[in-house]
């Protein structure tokens, strides 16, 4: 069993996928506090966004459509964001009733709902990129360099490799415990309330937590042999890593660049 | 690399009430990668087969379309019902699958509860659940280990209680995923001893040649997800081209 | 299958700059605190514990149990981690567990980390490790009802504040956002709960070691069942008076100075086209020029930088 | 169940300059259970020892006192060096522990980072870090897959790259715990020649009785914490009473 389902990062020749990981971080994240600082409604500022990573889409070769396709995993957020559309006061656009209650949407409201999704649209896309153009490793490595302590790179780090071997043991105890969840041959009726009860909710609630514990302790003890295999190489509580990267020029330039254009995605949004 | 296809090269060996009936078996797993291409295959009540084959064969994968953990295409028939959504359950209560890692089958805390837990998912009255558990840790000799903690236990130990914690379910088909790897000689022996004296259906995969030669009357070999040859243990393993272009070894 | 993003995860957009600038520092401040006590309190063994249970955490939200019509109960793991592992050591495990999800998968963004960090992380390290620890000397009966009850309010603590932190940055309407995400959340927790108790259960009895009275010291545990227990006393009393009475929250939060009297709506803490705190005056003009003078100085920096650097 | 301990019943092979001597080593866990009863050992430059014996015979346990992990009651000496508190950093670069599961081996993101953690802990300069590593990878010839992410390789992979991690760091005495476990027909045969390829003393247990007979000339059997034959692995390999005693088989 693979959980290789995980890994988002997709292997091209590409100038993003070159350029220093600290640059590509630094400048998702300028790129998502632009999008929180764009005012609502700044429509010519988000189409000025979008092409922008429509840019960055070309730039990985990985097609314009790329991040797009896969923008979608905030949109069940967006039912939150739901109840701007009435409550700002503004020009009635339409109403309806449901479950007894007029709900008005206004012109303000729908300016406030439409522009918090595109803002986290945006910003969604651009975080989808860099994690397509970045092996998981070296944003690791990028976070060390802006001065994420060691501590919590580290635990991230070990977070990443074990995450595949739990994930695979998970997957094998969900699937034995599913193989043995069988019914005793019998009428179809029979079947069916076997089917709804399988035994009560709390008792499947409890073989869920004795394989969470089960999960907790092999983990625990696994953590022990990790750990002795650190001694045996000679670890003695300080951890000590390569730097496998270094700022080039083109780095220099397209972090010049990505802020100039931020910068000016500001100035439109306001002006 | 190429590998050549000798299909029911070997007779297999009669038999009447069919117990499984794979027939034309195809599935792909998500990403893309095809691990069953047409795979047929009968077992019949009493038979106990030999599953073989190089890493990535298949052969897990095939295991796991048995009680319709994966779902391909094909047909699945055990004892007589067409493997489908509706009988699901009932499948799963005939079909005794016990995988390769004795950790991942027994999530509870004590010996008992593990092996309770199929019936009690079966809606058995508790009484039956009792009297099962006890028939079944008697089948695999660790009566006194009722109320151990799984955890503690020896992986030889543990790989018994796996084996009754579906015993217990009283299957008609018992399904085995390596049941040898990681035991130490005297763990092995004892299992064999123990896999020899169940009076039940069951298909085993392994990479342990020793085990088929032992165990196994029949025996079939999968390679790309196909079944390469199937038949009589004795022949297959005198049979070195066939072995050698399938990864195998003579024991 | 696979993985399933959880209700409380907060993408970026929905949160205002000035909500999450404050979470983050918030969040920040008390990392700040968890490393700087585990770096001093806790051996060089604790770098792989903490990595693998880690990644613990995030295997086992992936264990869930039917409950009913399709649904399906799992972990949120924040008042577990905190109960096995001791409330430093879990808040990082958990910072850990939400940066990969955010950074991997996009669950939950990168600017509001700060807040879903603390909100599914601090918070429900606090609340799980305060109350388990207040009843360390009792029964095991006791033992784990009351992390069952630590668990089911550290989900409704977590939901509660990205409801006011909605609310604050004008995305949602206190009214409706309050009962809706208490509602949704008490029936999580309740899966929660479930799971935490008979996860703590399997571990006392085949490890109880490991639940011993952990590292900290009598002192700090007082520390840690107080804050804990001042948390779940605010979720106890503001839950309910916010979904009674969300305008006399609005109006409390008017009184105590978090929203402007008189405004209409939050929203306007970003006001369009100025600055944000400075509001249309000639100051704000000018720090806007100058913000513009310090970019281009930046950029010209960086340009310089790459000529020197020749690749 | 009642164990004859025989001891020294083999001549072991005569040596000058010892790589490794270990003297009635005893240890217990804190538990209680005294895994280790006397353990004597030595071996030389070149030698290639295997190590077998049941489960919880305490192999495992004794690889750990090798480089200090566990500190027992007794002398441990390597390379004419006592272990004791003060040359630990020391004694850790010349003993290569390979631990049974390479997913707790490897445990960075990356095979580089994996195989630089040895040589980087022991304060070498970056470039010749860089330049163990290459040399690493290419004696267990896996220099294509420096930048891989570790957990895309298949176990036989994890295997050699495991093995790569201990090298790195050009130890005297390379100690590996049950290497074959869990290896298919080919990925064993790989492992097998890179062992027999490898110019470096090693010691190295295992249940694989057939991996024992063709790469190992000498053999020690542990059962109960102490060590009841050392000596030729084919003579051992003869003695039917003393590998029944000890849960172990002929190949
Ligand atoms: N979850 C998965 N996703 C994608 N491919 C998979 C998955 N599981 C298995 N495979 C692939 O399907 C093929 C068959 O795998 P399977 O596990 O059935 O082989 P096997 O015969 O059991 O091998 P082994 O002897 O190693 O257990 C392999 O090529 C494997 O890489
Ligand atoms: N951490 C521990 N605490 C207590 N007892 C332990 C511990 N680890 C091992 N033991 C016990 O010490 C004895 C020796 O264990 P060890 O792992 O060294 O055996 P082994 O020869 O390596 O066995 P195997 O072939 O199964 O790997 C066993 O009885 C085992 O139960
Ligand atoms: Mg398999
Ligand atoms: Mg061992």
């Amino acid at each position: 069993m693979h959980f290789d389902a995980f890994d988002r990062y997709h292997d091209k020749e590409s100038f993003l996928h070159r350029l220093d990981p600290r640059v590509k971080v630094l400048v998702t994240v300028i790129f998502i506090v632009s999008n929180a600082l764009l005012p609502d409604g700044a429509w010519f500022a988000f189409g000025f966004a979008w092409l922008f990573l429509l840019l960055c889409n070309l730039l990985s070769k990985l097609g314009y459509a790329y991040s797009l396709k896969r923008s979608i995993i905030a949109l069940p957020f967006a039912l939150i964001a739901i109840t701007v559309l009435f409550s700002i006061p503004g020009k009635p656009l339409s109403s309806f009733h449901f479950l007894g209650i007029t709900f008005t949407i206004t012109d303000a409201g729908l300016l406030r709902f439409v522009s918090i999704l595109i803002r986290s649209w945006l910003s969604v896309q651009m975080a989808i990129l860099l994690v397509a153009v970045t092996r998981f490793p070296d944003l690791i490595h990028a976070l060390e360099h802006l001065r994420v302590p060691a501590i919590l790179t580290t635990i991230i780090a070990f977070l990443y490799r074990y995450l595949f071997v739990l994930t695979d043991e998970v997957f094998r105890l969900l699937r034995a415990r599913e193989s043995r969840s069988g019914a005793v041959t019998g009428s179809k009726r029979r079947l069916e309330r076997v089917e709804r009860s399988g035994r009560g909710v709390l008792w499947r609630a409890k073989i869920a937590g004795n394989m969470a514990g089960q999960l907790f302790l092999r983990s625990y003890e696994r953590s022990d042999r990790i750990y002795n295999a650190m001694l045996a190489r000679g670890y003695a509580g300080r951890l000590y890593t390569l730097n496998p990267h270094e700022m080039k020029s083109v780095d220099y330039y397209a972090t010049a660049f990505a802020i100039a254009v931020i910068f000016l995605m500001q100035w439109i949004g306001r002006f | 690399m190429p590998v050549t296809h000798v299909t029911n090269q070997f007779a297999a060996p009669e038999c009447g009430g069919d117990v499984l009936v794979v027939n034309d078996l195809r599935f792909s797993y998500p990403d893309g990668h095809s691990a069953l291409n047409g795979v047929s295959l009968k077992l019949c009540e009493g038979d106990k087969v030999a599953l073989v084959g190089p890493n990535g064969a298949g052969k897990s994968t095939l295991m796991l379309h048995l009680n319709g953990i994966l779902n391909g295409q094909g047909d699945v028939e055990i004892a007589g019902m067409r493997l489908s959504r509706e009988n699901l359950p009932v499948i799963r209560a005939l079909v005794g699958l016990v995988f390769q890692n004795p950790d991942d089958q027994l999530f509870s805390p004590t010996v008992f509860e593990d092996v309770a837990f199929g019936p009690l998912h079966m809606g058995l009255p508790e009484a039956e659940v009792r009297s099962r558990v006890d028939a079944a840790l008697e089948a695999v000799r660790m009566s006194a280990y009722r109320d151990r903690l799984s955890h503690h236990l020896s992986v030889g130990e543990k790989k018994r209680i796996a084996i009754a914690t579906v015993l217990s379910m009283q299957p008609s088909l018992l399904v085995l995923d390596e049941p040898s790897a990681g035991l130490d000689p005297r763990a092995r022996r004892t299992l064999i001893n123990l896999l020899r004296d169940l009076p039940i259906t069951m298909l085993v995969s392994t990479h342990d040649m020793k085990l088929v030669q032992e165990l196994f009357p029949r025996t079939v070999v999968m390679d790309e997800g196909r079944v390469v040859a199937d038949g009589l243990t004795s022949e297959i393993l005198e049979d070195e081209p066939l072995l050698n272009a399938h990864g195998l070894e003579k024991p | 299958m696979f993985y399933s993003p959880a209700p409380l995860h907060i993408p970026d957009g929905f949160l205002s700059l000035l909500v999450s600038l404050v979470c983050w520092v918030v969040t920040a401040l008390t990392l700040g605190a968890a490393i700087s006590r585990t770096n001093k309190s806790l051996g060089e063994r604790q770098i792989p514990l903490m990595g693998v249970m880690a990644a613990f955490i995030f295997a086992a939200q992936m264990i869930n149990f039917p409950v009913a019509g399709g649904t399906s109960g799992h972990l949120l793991g924040g008042a577990l981690a905190a109960i096995v592992l001791g409330p430093w050591a879990g808040m990082l495990v958990m910072t850990a567990v939400i940066a990969v999800q955010a950074l991997l998968f996009q669950d939950g963004g990168l600017l509001v980390m700060g807040a879903n960090i603390l909100n599914m992380g601090l918070v429900t390290a606090a609340i799980g490790y305060g109350l388990f620890r207040s009843v360390s000397g009792s029964s095991k009966t006791v033992k784990l009802g009351v992390a069952g009850v630590a668990a089911w309010l550290s989900v409704m603590a977590g939901a509660l504040l990205t409801s006011l932190q909605l609310w604050l940055s004008g995305t949602s309407q206190l009214g409706i956002v309050i009962p809706a995400m208490l509602g949704v959340h008490a029936l999580i927790g309740l899966g929660e709960a479930l799971i935490t108790v008979s996860a703590l259960a399997f571990i006392l009895q085949t490890r109880p070691d490991l639940l011993g009275e952990g590292s900290e010291s009598a002192k700090a545990g007082k520390g840690w069942i107080l804050a804990g227990g001042l948390i779940s006393l605010f979720v106890v009393f503001l839950s309910p008076f916010a979904s009674a009475d969300p305008d006399g929250l609005e109006r409390v939060a008017e009184n105590l100075g978090f929203i402007g009297a008189g405004q209409s709506a939050p929203f306007e803490i970003i006001p369009d086209y100025t600055l944000p705190f400075l509001g249309e005056t000639a100051l704000s003009t000018i720090v806007a020029g100058a913000i513009g003078i310090a970019v281009v100085a930046v950029i010209s920096l960086l340009v310089g930088r790459g000529m020197k650097a020749r690749s």
